[in-house]
């Protein structure tokens, strides 16, 4: 539930606020702020903060389309428990009664899954949702090579990707 | 008698030979090679598991059969629109009997709500 | 074998039989003529001998072989079959319309059917979920089949040269890469003509024994495979 | 590389895919059908209107579910253009990027270009001077005319109208020429740069562009007299596939979709970018929210960006067309051989690229399909550490199957076609 120290850290950057919060308390800090007036999930996108732990990132846009106020939540969870509450499905709230969901996360979620392996618990179906359904790996985070043909004629190709110096 | 039915009969013939002609054609010209997935019936480019026993549901029956009806109504109206003049007033009283029962069936089905898509 | 323009009027070689005969005449001692008959009313000197007789008939009678003509055919009447993966999908859509009309040479008729279509326009990138895709309706495609590969990023993966795409030569036979990114409507118009010559001047075309090839793979050097594993 | 599967894990793979569950369709088909149908008439069906369906608008599989001509489920599958454009934007400096990016939806690359700039351009808090906002407005756009004709024409094929299609494509033509005349390339153009656009507009484009946007409304009315009188697109697209805008908005929809449901959000009127606050133009909003409504707010909007245009054009202010800035911008050429700064920053511009500090912004704009929202994340180093696109398409596809289910397959033809889904921006 909402403690005293679920926002680990905010950021006001360029007229924008981040809240980064503590990745088990995501559904109850999305619900008091949909309360609070920014009712419209605009974004579901994951983040690979390489060098630093815990590396994978989940960001949610959150929009007021009252006030035209948008506020980012972001979370971070490492690669050997990237486990997250799913914000799609209907929860059963403390009080009885049913707290909506928000079915615009489905896709974006899957996406989130299938391109950095973070498993979001609960969802109605989480399956891979851009790269076939058998692929192995997950493309997006930083240190899986870009892959693609080797380029036949050039001997002073830059190596791959991999991890920023 | 058979003078009279003889452009019916050359017709068909020639009808026949175009039709073959070209079906032989492509069978001798063009080159066939039995590729993988060739015989495979065609959905969108996946592996479909529409089986050769595929059973559709009644309805399309239903609408094909009343399609089938009013279209052979239609087909025998144009011999008669041709040569109506030269019949005079027997074939159009005809036709209008003939127009009338098919219009009778076509209130029944409208009313039973066999147009309807169920 | 150049067909000389000829007006069919009394300038013809030897002068057929009077000034503007009626056209009847004219027509019957052609006809004798391709027989070899002697011409009813021809003045002797009018009917040409020997060789002289042989290019009087050659520029009148087109002789061919069945596989040109059937060749001819072909090439004039290219179904594309429509692939729209892409960006050059909406540039492939441009040449059906005013501007660049494919219907010019015959080929307006886009099927979506691969059983329909003989030519198989791929226009657009092939991401590697597509490629079995593309490859099960190539092969359902019904013989003779063409493929020309529309764009970068199907002839070479163009801009984006990464895990997700796979080069069309590395699955079919490709026949026409037309460069471009996307290339304009005028250079896949081109595309398509020089497959049409190409079709038309030699059925068998040699350079890939067409209808054999399985997968087509370039010989990748074999020390880049430890990079970037 | 192998591409014929066995059947036998295939269907594994459809079976692991079919987590339909029809117990509920079924009493729904009992109550309604009177109980009195035999085993044959409720008897289901799972096709694919797949990859390759000239009514899919691109590469998009649905596996549809059919109880006869009735749509009992569907579920969107995409991926099948999916080029890893986020991965490769990682790997080229900022303004290499440009391009990678615009090549996402591919009908609206003015739009792409513009949400990836605008991001950067509030991580580097560099100021746009007023001649570049204006020269991107008009560009942007004659890119949503551009790509609501695109829609209209193979819309209006999908329902089959076919003769729609030369017209649309007609007024389109016209266009890529003005891109033509004032960026140099027909589509994909990298005319919108991180500070401003590339190139100022030549001599002729101002008056090419008036004959445009003179002719343009009596052409949007040939659309219309040709569609609202037909008595067959009317019947098909007539309160069909309706949805509230409430569900809309927690599907997240946005753009013409949410505007034909009464909703009349639009990024530029609620957060004007780029000068959008000095031009006068309504949003046209629908009320009923079925297909009809959807066609026509398009429509309308064909008329509303002309007026923008003009007065765009007519407001054009002078000043330099990019940003000053010379840490962002190339000097101009003739600078080069006198001063020794603009050498080196031209040196440092063209080999490394500018440096970003570090960041992260999400910067969304109006696209003609929604909010398209660009994420850029910098680690203070010349590439982008992370290019994220939130695209409309991608999120209003969610929509399809609340729309059309229970409905006639050609209905959820119509709707597809009126969903205006654009692949390359869903797959990224």
């Amino acid at each position: 539930m909402i403690g005293e120290h679920t926002v680990g850290d905010t950021v006001f950057f360029r007229g924008h606020g981040t809240l980064e919060i503590d990745p088990a308390t995501i559904v109850p800090v999305l619900h008091r702020l949909r309360d609070r007036g920014y009712s419209f999930l605009a974004s579901v996108h994951g983040v690979d903060y390489y060098p630093h732990e815990p590396r994978l990132g989940v960001h949610y846009e959150l929009l007021d389309m009252g006030r035209v106020d948008r506020v980012t939540v972001k979370l971070r969870v490492p690669t050997d428990a990237p486990e997250v509450d799913s914000v799609t499905p209907d929860r059963a709230a403390p009080g009885g009664g049913v707290l909506a969901g928000w079915p615009t996360a489905n896709h974006q979620e899957r996406e989130v899954y299938d391109m950095f392996g973070v498993v979001f618990r609960d969802h109605p179906d989480l399956r891979r949702i851009l790269m076939p359904e058998d692929y192995e790996g997950h493309p997006q985070r930083r240190d899986f090579p870009i892959g693609g043909e080797p380029v036949a004629f050039t001997y002073n190709d830059t190596p791959s990707l991999g991890p920023p110096r | 008698m058979l003078r009279s039915y003889l452009p019916a009969i050359v017709f068909l013939i020639l009808g026949g030979a175009v039709g073959g002609a070209f079906t032989l054609l492509n069978a001798a010209l063009g080159p066939s090679r039995g590729v993988a997935h060739k015989q495979d019936p065609y959905e969108c480019g996946l592996p479909s598991e529409v089986k050769r026993g595929l059973r559709f549901g009644i309805s399309f029956y239903l609408i094909a059969m009343l399609f089938i009806l009013f279209d052979i109504e239609v087909v025998f109206l144009y011999p008669i629109a041709t040569e109506l003049r030269a019949y005079g007033t027997y074939a159009m009283v005809e036709t209008i009997v003939f127009i009338v029962l098919l219009f009778v069936a076509f209130v029944y089905v409208w009313r039973r709500g066999a147009l309807q898509w169920r | 074998m150049a067909v000389s323009r000829q007006p069919l009027g009394p300038a013809g070689p030897g002068g057929p039989a009077g000034e503007g005969g009626p056209l009847r005449i004219r027509e019957l001692s052609s006809r004798q003529l391709l027989r070899g008959g002697e011409i009813v009313g021809r003045t002797p000197s009018a009917h040409p001998e020997g060789a002289d007789f042989e290019r009087y008939v050659e520029e009148r009678v087109l002789t061919t072989t069945l596989d040109r003509a059937v060749a001819w055919a072909r090439s004039n009447s290219f179904f594309p079959a429509t692939f729209g993966l892409a960006c050059c999908a909406i540039e492939m859509m441009s040449i059906v319309a005013a501007r660049v009309d494919v219907a010019r040479f015959g080929f307006e008729a886009f099927r979506a059917s691969p059983r329909q279509a003989d030519l198989l326009i791929l226009s657009g990138r092939v991401s590697i979920k597509m490629a079995p895709v593309v490859r099960r309706i190539y092969d359902q495609m019904l013989e003779p089949k063409w493929a020309i590969s529309m764009g970068a990023c199907c002839s070479s993966m163009g801009v984006f040269n990464n895990y997700a795409l796979v080069p069309s030569d590395k699955f079919m036979p490709i026949d026409v890469h037309v460069p471009g990114c996307p290339p304009r409507p005028e250079a896949l118009m081109h595309g398509i003509l020089r497959l049409r010559k190409m079709v038309q001047e030699d059925p068998e075309l040699g350079w890939r024994e067409r209808y054999g090839a399985q997968g087509t793979e370039e010989i990748v050097p074999d020390e880049t495979a430890g990079r970037g594993a | 590389m192998s591409s014929t599967e066995e059947p036998t894990t295939l269907s594994a793979y459809r079976r692991q895919e079919q987590s339909i569950t029809l117990a509920p369709v079924e009493e729904q088909i009992r109550s309604d059908v009177g109980g009195a149908s035999d085993e044959a008439s409720h008897e289901l069906l799972t096709l694919n209107i797949g990859p390759h369906h000239p009514a899919t608008h691109g590469v998009l599989r649905l596996l549809v579910t059919l109880q006869g001509e009735v749509v009992r489920d569907i579920k969107p599958i995409i991926g099948y253009v999916h080029t890893g454009i986020e991965k490769t934007a990682e790997d080229k400096s900022y303004w290499k990027a440009i391009p990678v990016v615009e090549r996402m939806d591919y009908l609206s690359y003015f739009f792409n270009a513009m949400a990836y700039c605008g991001a950067v351009e509030t991580l580097l808090d560099v100021e746009i001077p007023p001649r570049a906002q204006y020269l991107r407005v008009i560009h942007l756009e004659f890119n949503r005319i551009m790509s609501h004709l695109v829609w209209l024409g193979t819309s209006a094929l999908d329902l089959g109208a076919i003769s729609m299609f030369w017209y649309c494509f007609r007024e389109r033509e016209a266009i890529l020429d003005l891109f033509e005349l004032s960026t140099g390339q027909r589509m994909h153009t990298r005319y919108i740069q991180v500070g401003g656009v590339a190139e100022d507009i030549p001599r002729g484009f101002a008056e090419k562009l008036r004959k445009f946007t003179d002719a343009m409304p009596t052409r949007a009315d040939q659309y219309g007299d040709l569609l609202n009188k037909n008595e067959i697109v009317l019947q098909r697209l007539r309160n069909t596939c309706p949805l509230d805008a409430q569900k809309l908005l927690e599907l997240g929809v946005t753009g013409p979709l949410l505007r034909a449901a009464g909703n009349p959000w639009d990024l530029r009127k609620a957060a004007p970018y780029s000068s959008y606050d000095h031009f006068d133009f309504k949003i046209p909003v629908g009320t009923v929210g079925d297909n009809y409504d959807r066609f026509a707010v398009r429509l309308a909007e064909i008329y509303e960006s002309t007026r923008i245009i003009e007065q765009a054009l007519a407001g054009l202010p002078e000043g330099p067309y990019i940003t000053t800035d010379r840490k962002v911008a190339l000097p101009p050429r003739h600078e080069l051989a006198t001063s020794m700064e603009a050498l080196i920053h031209h040196f440092k511009l063209v080999t490394e690229g500018f440096r970003v500090p570090p960041g992260e912004v999400y910067h969304p704009i109006e696209s003609p399909r929604g909010e398209l929202g660009c994420f850029v994340r910098s680690d203070g180093s010349s590439k982008p550490a992370r290019v994220h696109m939130r695209d409309p398409s991608f999120v209003n596809l969610q929509a399809t199957s609340h729309m059309a289910e229970g409905a006639y397959i050609a209905d959820l033809i119509a709707t597809l076609a009126m969903l205006d889904p654009v692949l390359g921006g869903i797959d990224r």
